[in-house]
């Protein structure tokens, strides 16, 4: 008998979530761990699971299919590819580190920390499931059902205009959804009108839908995509999200759930409608190039750490969405790893203002200053998460940039060369902001803050260790990442033109492996 | 049943086309459209009650004509006989003794309903008109051994399941609505004992033995009318107010000037009270405790007590 | 131009240096990196145990990556001329979509060369910087930056692909930033190396995109196939891909107009302005732009525009370097405009290469020499930097002032010191490829003498003007030992390297080519003029500050030196053209996205609640209208089905 | 005999009630309007199952019938017990459907 491998990664967390919820109010510090080791065995299995992906192999490994309405060709399809794979790492592996920088957050709060843990569970399980979803009513269900969990997380717990923008989110997310809904039914329609009425991704990929209804359809599936991701200009719930949300929560929420929108880009919307997304991309590189520049600019103006945080996560996404529609493979390769390598970061950054915030009891920039020389460590970790933000090399944010930037230079010079004012912009917003928290005469009442402790730096130091991993043996990770990529753009007629100059056998070398 | 099988029988075998058919049909229906628009037009609510038993009457003629004796006779027994009698019913309890104003208070509405009910018509009228319908089939060939038996072999058979169902709406309602009209006690009821000596504390002492008796005057020596006081003036509680809220009563008013030679005039204040409250003595009318209201008028506390007496009662 | 045909490293018909993978010591190359690499991880990493011993660590990891390098020195004369470049494989770092780059090092005699520099020079500043740094509490921290710079620089000169390139490229950046904000206390210097990183950001975009040019152009960003290919490539995108990594090469090399922020950059501790804001982090533009030799031969209209950035910065760093009370600033405006003398050299194409290289060895040894000099002057002063509180410092520092005036001598090009026989060969090529920017080159020569004269007279000769409670005194001899060293190099290093053995310019030949182009006049009537020029301008200065007393307070000056004194507006043009509308533009998208962007989906949340607030209206409560209303509705419905239905 | 008039019958006992609720305002009259409608709608299915033949249009009148019946007794209910609340038996009075 074969293990279902995915849907044991999926019901791991979601059992966690159950048994997370029925420990006795009270006894927080069980519940917490409880979700922890819940997490830490959803992370074993998904490391299980990323051992038997095989490179070169089918394009969908450890498929499971079993008929879910079978009169509506619903099915609990999962399978997992290349980005389907790196995005499942990052959640596993996020998922813990987010859950122990919540531990003292929970704290804080006045309400029973248990739900916060428990409902952290069910998102993971839920986009573990829409990474690993093959059928699209499944993808779609999970989608939507991710906002509740999450509108509770933003709503119960954080700074005091969470409810409006829990509201925010939710709205937000629910109307790209309701169109996206459209869109998958007007798809359904689709494979119903070809004789074989069926939801499976594959299936649907091989239908052949005429340009008309595809673009309607495609501007369905984006506009959901282009609000989670969040693409300018539906991107304003995100710092209101970011900024109310504890800052663990908004680490989680901008560096791994609102992943599964540029997932969707990738992974759905343009294999599904490769015309329609042919036709648009210029389009959407045009916003996406707004994004970047404007998301950073936008980040430099801010007063609130959290809030600058959440712009220039606007900004990055702008990035992932640039690579994604470059429509070239190094681009989408560049994207789907700067999707891994932004979750990351942001998680870094976020988490490190956590305790800074946790230490002060303010999120503006202007109650800080000069920090560097009582808390050394907490600024160096700050540093070095603030430049795996601005992508410096050989940190794992700067090969994904470049090869962003690379791969839309090869379609889109004007946008490329627009896109990377960005990089100058996020030294400036990084290094500004570091520099009016940490540096410069310490403020008086700061001496007595204390340094990093034990648990805040075993939160950081994986996040670390794997930003540097990352950065200097990328190799493996890209090798994924394109095994999945590569078939994926090959549904759409765009190549990029080869070299201009072929130089040498040794190149054609590399192109061979 | 099989006499009315029998006769179904007959009917379905004969009724193709027949004339019969056709002249019961002009006579009924005029009949069951006149008691639909007089129960739209009566100010009544009695009164519509009855043009409905007209119509509805007139309908279950034109079930059997149609073929469905069974539903005819239904018709008349459940509708007509059940349900027209608790809608009486009810009008006794609760509206007998008023009639709706000609006065529409919402703005518009009845332009627009009329308006809207006769674009209803033309349409409905119009589309039936216009259809190109066939000839009945009639039911002979699905009812081959009579209507009853073949609507109890589906009833009984491939509906038996909604049967049921509808079984369970039945009994749900009948306890819905046991439920929704019972109410609780919330205060201990008060013995006669109780209430006579509230009586005497509270109430006007001259009522303490109690009041007066409608129709001792020689001439009108009947309920509608009240009884006259040693002073010679009318007592208007003497009479129930059901009859006056109906106007079945000779007003005070009225009275008065029969025999203004005997007692003072009469206090147009007075008259108009009583002229004033038609409706709100109804409930006392129902309670079954005449001697019980007339005090209760004045005070807030027994309001109450007629509506908890008349909820034990159901 | 197009005599050339002696570069390009790959095996092409007319290239006659082949790359071979390194065997044997050199292909333990990577040490090199490791050595500083591991020192600064163990330093930064290793907390305050590390405090006592750090500068050690430090010093000695910096010392072995020296003696390293002097033995891979050795081992690479020891092959034939032509076959001396090496390639030391590490691990391949990714492969995306056939973009396939490898984590490898390239050593050859051109990255021999600033091995040799980086690792001498620094290992010097290292053993200086025990001294300078003895009271500060976080030396250790300042080592492990100072080892990090080092790893990152060696990386940035060892590289075989542009992309690997660019790790030490933003690495030198990083280090440079954390080393100019090391006094973090002080809002200017961490405002300064801010600025810094920001304005090599700006550099780094023309990088960024030059290596994307180079995938869409060669598939590759390797030296090896970039370099074979560039013979194929159309000129035009040799010349975008050349006026790309100009604009790379002006942001670190603080070439006009990325040049506003080295004067800056000297918020930093001194050993820091004379390792990487002097000698070497300063001129990896240079070292960017020689390796790239292979594109600027074929790009002429790129190679004009190098010329052009080095003419420029050449004139504007003496101007703003004649101006300067602030010790460092001066020596930090010469810096600019030797480098411009660099750039110059290095936009002559084959004919100027190697002397870019020379003039950059040389400028190494004798800048760094006058800033651990300045240093030590404020070491011995309370960290004075105004050379108008200066003034008859020689007696108080004798070997400070030896030193000094060793450095002296050779930038302004009195033979035989270093810098005049550099310099020299840099305004022959100047003058050989046009006579317009050999004019600049010699008016430069003649304005470097009169601010390197006016630094001289201010601040070790001419009369005391010091403060009251400041006691000049000799530096320890942990700072004044590297402060002998490089000056003894500054005496004979020009010498040693143009003669001994083949001469520098026979070293680099095979990396760089050699091109010579015919002098309008005689050589030595072009040494003579050249001369002439610099005395010239040390009499002017010796009129001008050594006659006559200085002032303490600085006078108001001429148009000319209140420009130059506020760096020629570099910073105003800067905040004018850039900083002041940015903010404006930031502050005024903070407004359309609150009031514009989050506004129109506020209003639009609005606009439905009002109207949801309207339409309430409609529910009466009234029964009855609702009846009518299901009445219409289910009326409408039947006409909306006759209308479909019936044709 | 054609089923044209009985459904025209239909049509108009049904659209006689319908006024009658939009007109009336007397709870108890209204919602004999709309036993008049139910039975209305019953002649239809009466007359259709004559024409196609077969029984299903008669059970459903009966069903309705019986529903009705339940409709009644919950609707006579409610009314009795909003007069007891309200004392009045005006469907206007209960208009708390608003904000």
């Amino acid at each position: 008998m074969t293990i279902p491998w995915l849907t044991l990664l999926i019901a791991a967390p979601a059992l966690g979530a159950v048994l997370t919820a029925l420990v006795p109010a009270g006894r927080g510090t069980l519940a917490k761990q409880v979700a922890i080791a819940f997490s830490l065995l959803s992370l074993a299995i998904a490391i299980a699971v990323i051992a038997q992906f095989e490179l070169g192999a089918d394009r969908y490994q450890l498929v499971e299919q079993q008929a879910w309405i079978d009169a509506l060709g619903i099915y609990w399809a999962l399978g997992i590819d290349g980005i389907g794979a790196a995005l499942i790492a990052l959640t596993a592996v996020a998922t813990p580190i987010v859950a122990m920088a919540m531990w003292p957050e929970a704290e804080a709060e006045k309400r029973d920390p248990k739900a916060f843990f428990a409902l952290l569970l069910a998102v993971e399980a839920l986009i573990f499931t829409a990474f690993l979803a093959k059928d699209v009513l499944l993808f779609y269900i999970v989608f939507e059902a991710m906002l509740i969990p999450l509108y509770f997380m933003i709503g119960m717990y954080g700074g005091p205009q969470r409810r409006y923008a829990a509201l925010k989110f939710l709205l937000y997310n629910l109307f790209g959804g309701l169109v996206m809904l459209a869109a998958v039914i007007g798809l359904y329609v689709q494979s119903v009108d070809a004789g074989n009425a069926s939801f499976l991704l594959t299936d649907l990929v091989a239908l052949d839908i005429p340009v008309e209804t595809q673009r309607w359809l495609f501007l369905g599936f984006m506009l959901a995509f282009a609000i989670k991701a969040p693409l300018w200009p539906f991107h304003t719930w995100l710092p209101d999200a970011a900024a109310e949300a504890t800052p663990s929560n908004a680490a989680f929420l901008s560096g791994v759930a609102d992943k599964v929108g540029t997932f969707g880009m990738i992974a759905l919307a343009v294999p599904l409608f490769p015309a329609a997304a042919a036709e648009f991309a210029p389009v959407i590189v045009v916003l996406a190039v707004i994004s970047i520049v404007y998301g950073a600019l936008l980040a430099i103006g801010q007063t609130d750490m959290k809030r600058l945080i959440g712009y220039t996560s606007i900004s990055h996404f702008g990035f992932i969405v640039l690579g994604i529609f470059a429509l070239t493979e190094r681009g989408a390769t560049g994207s789907t790893l700067y999707m891994i390598n932004h979750g990351l970061s942001t998680i870094a950054l976020f988490v490190i203002v956590g305790f800074m915030i946790s230490r002060r009891r303010s999120r503006l920039v202007a109650d800080y200053g000069g920090m560097q020389k009582t808390t050394p460590k907490l600024a160096g970790v700050f540093l070095f998460a603030g430049l795996s933000g601005l992508a410096l090399p050989p940190l794992s944010t700067f090969l994904s940039e470049f090869l962003v930037i690379a791969g839309t230079f090869e379609q889109y010079r004007a946008a490329a060369v627009i896109a990377t004012v960005g990089i100058v912009l996020a030294a400036l917003y990084i290094l500004w902001l570091y520099q009016r928290t940490m540096t410069g005469p310490e403020r008086a009442d700061i001496g007595a803050t204390r340094d990093l402790g034990r648990r805040e730096i075993a939160v950081v130091t994986p996040l670390i260790a794997l930003i540097l991993a990352i950065g200097f043996f990328p190799r493996t990770v890209v090798d994924v990442i394109d095994d999945g990529v590569g078939p994926t753009l090959a549904e759409v007629d765009v190549e990029a033109p080869p070299p201009l100059v072929s130089v040498t056998d040794h190149a054609a070398e590399g192109n061979d492996e | 049943m099989s006499p009315l099988a029998a006769v179904a029988a007959q009917v379905g075998e004969t009724t193709a086309s027949t004339a019969g058919e056709e002249v019961l049909f002009w006579i009924i229906a005029p009949l069951a459209v006149i008691g639909a628009l007089g129960l739209v037009f009566s100010r009544k609510a009695v009164h519509g009650a009855l043009f409905l038993a007209v119509t509805m009457i007139g309908l279950a003629i034109l079930y059997i004509a149609l073929e469905a004796p069974f539903l005819g006779v239904v018709q008349v027994v459940v509708y007509t006989g059940a349900i027209m009698m608790l809608f009486l019913f009810v009008i006794m309890l609760i509206g007998v003794d008023a009639s709706d104003s000609r006065v529409e208070t919402i703005r518009g509405q009845r332009g627009a309903a009329a308006l809207a009910v006769f674009g209803v018509i033309v349409l409905l009228v119009a589309v039936t008109g216009r259809a190109a319908l066939p000839d009945p089939v009639g039911t002979a060939q699905a009812a081959p051994e009579g209507n009853v038996y073949a609507i109890a072999d589906l009833i009984f058979g491939r509906y038996v399941w909604a049967f049921e169902t509808v079984a369970a709406v039945l009994i749900t309602a009948a306890v819905g609505a046991m439920a929704l009209t019972h109410r609780e006690r919330l205060a201990r009821r008060h013995s006669q004992r109780e209430q006579s000596e509230r009586r005497f504390r509270e109430g006007d002492p001259k009522d303490a033995a109690g009041m007066p008796v409608p129709g001792v005057y020689a001439r009108h020596n009947a309920v509608d009318t009240p009884a006259l006081l040693p002073d010679g003036t009318p007592a208007e509680s003497s009479v129930s107010p059901v009859l006056v809220a109906r106007g079945a009563t000779r007003l005070a008013e009225e009275f008065a000037t029969d025999v203004g030679r005997l007692g003072p005039e009469p206090k147009p204040g007075e008259a108009e009270s009583t002229a004033e409250r038609p409706t709100e003595p109804s409930d006392a009318a129902t309670s079954g405790l005449p001697d019980d209201s007339p005090a209760a008028h004045g005070t807030e506390e027994t309001d109450d007590e007629p509506e908890q007496d008349g909820g034990d009662a159901r | 131009m197009n005599s050339i045909m002696t570069h390009g490293l790959a095996a092409q018909a007319e290239v006659h240096q082949v790359v071979r993978d390194a065997s044997g010591l050199i292909s333990s190359t990577w040490l090199l990196i490791a050595f500083p690499l591991l020192g600064a991880a163990v330093l930064l990493l290793g907390g305050r145990r590390l405090d006592k011993t750090g500068h050690l660590i430090g010093t000695a990891a910096s010392c072995l990556s020296f003696v390293m390098a002097v033995a891979l020195f050795v081992a690479m004369l020891g092959e034939s001329g032509d076959a001396r470049a090496f390639n030391v494989p590490l691990w391949e770092w990714f492969n995306a979509a056939g973009y396939q780059v490898e984590v490898g090092l390239l050593l050859d005699q051109l990255s021999m060369a600033f091995v040799l520099l980086i690792t001498g020079v620094g290992s010097l500043i290292h053993v200086y910087s025990i001294g300078y740094m003895e009271h500060d509490e976080r030396r250790r921290r300042f080592f492990g930056y100072l080892n990090l710079f080092v790893a990152a620089m060696l990386l940035l000169v060892l590289a075989s692909d542009y992309l690997i390139l660019f790790i030490g490229w933003e690495g030198v950046g990083l280090a440079s930033y954390l080393l100019i904000g090391f006094w973090q206390h002080k809002p200017s210097a961490a405002v300064a190396a801010k600025k810094a990183f920001v304005v090599n950001r700006v550099g780094d975009m023309g990088m960024v995109l030059a290596i994307a040019s180079m995938i869409v152009v060669f598939g590759s960003s390797s030296f090896e196939l970039v370099f074979a290919g560039a013979g194929d490539a159309p000129t035009s995108w040799l010349n975008a891909l050349g006026l790309l990594l100009l604009l790379a090469a002006c942001g670190k090399s603080a070439q006009f107009p990325l040049q506003s922020w080295l004067l800056d950059a000297m918020e930093g501790p001194t050993p820091v302005s004379a390792l990487i804001h002097a000698a070497t982090m300063v001129t990896a533009g240079v070292y960017l732009v020689v390796r790239s030799a292979a594109i600027y031969d074929l790009a002429p209209e790129a190679r004009t525009a190098v010329v052009l950035v080095g003419t420029i910065t050449l004139l504007m760093g003496a101007i703003i370097g004649c101006a300067k009370d602030d010790i460092k600033k001066a020596l930090a405006g010469s810096t600019m405009s030797q480098i411009g003398y660099m750039m110059l050299a290095a936009g002559l194409g084959p004919a100027g290469y190697a002397f870019a290289i020379f003039h950059l060895i040389t400028h190494g040894f004798f800048k760094a020499n006058m800033f651990l000099g300045a240093g030590s002057v404020m070491h011995g002063m309370n960290d004075e930097v105004n050379m108008r509180r200066f003034g008859g410092l020689r007696a108080a520092m004798p070997v400070t002032f030896l030193t000094f005036a060793l450095g002296y001598l050779a930038i302004i090009g009195i033979p035989p010191f270093a810098g005049y026989f550099s310099k020299d060969k840099i305004i022959e090529a100047a003058f050989a490829d046009n006579i317009l920017i050999g004019l600049c080159a010699l008016i430069g020569a003649g304005i470097t003498a009169f601010y390197m004269t006016r630094v001289m007279l201010m601040t070790f000769l001419t009369s005391k003007r010091w403060a009251e409670d400041v006691h000049p005194h000799e530096s320890p001899r942990v700072m004044t030992w590297p402060l002998i060293g490089l000056a003894a190099l500054s005496l004979v290093g020009g010498a040693a390297l143009l003669y001994v053995g083949g001469g520098i310019v026979e070293w680099l030949e095979p990396v760089t080519g050699e091109e010579h182009h015919d002098l309008p006049l005689p050589v030595a009537a072009l040494i003579a003029i050249t001369l002439v020029v610099v005395v010239a301008g040390v009499a002017v200065a010796w009129l001008l500050y050594g006659r006559r007393p200085v002032p303490v307070e600085a006078p108001a000056g001429n148009p000319l030196t209140v420009a130059a004194r506020r760096d020629l507006y570099g910073d105003a043009v800067n905040e004018a053209v850039l900083m002041r509308p940015g903010q404006y533009l930031t502050r005024s998208l903070v407004y359309v996205e609150n009031r514009g962007v989050d506004g129109a989906v506020i209003g639009a949340a609005k606009a439905v609640g009002g109207l949801s607030a309207r339409w309430r209206r409609w529910q009466t409560g009234f029964v009855r209208s609702y009846a009518l209303t299901m009445l219409t509705g289910a009326g409408l419905v039947v006409v909306a089905m006759l209308l479909v239905r019936l044709p | 005999m054609s089923p044209t008039p009985y459904l025209v019958l239909a049509t108009l006992l049904f659209t006689i009630g319908g006024a009658g609720v939009l007109l009336r305002r007397n709870a108890l009259v209204a919602f004999m309007s709309v036993e008049l409608m139910l039975n209305a709608a019953n002649l239809a299915f009466v007359t259709f199952a004559r024409m196609h033949g077969n029984l299903d249009g008669q059970i459903m009148a009966f069903f309705v019938m019986v529903i009705a019946a339940a409709e009644v007794v919950v609707g006579l209910a409610i009314i009795v017990m909003i007069f007891r609340t309200r004392r009045s038996a005006s469907v206007d009075d209960a208009s708390l459907l608003k904000l």
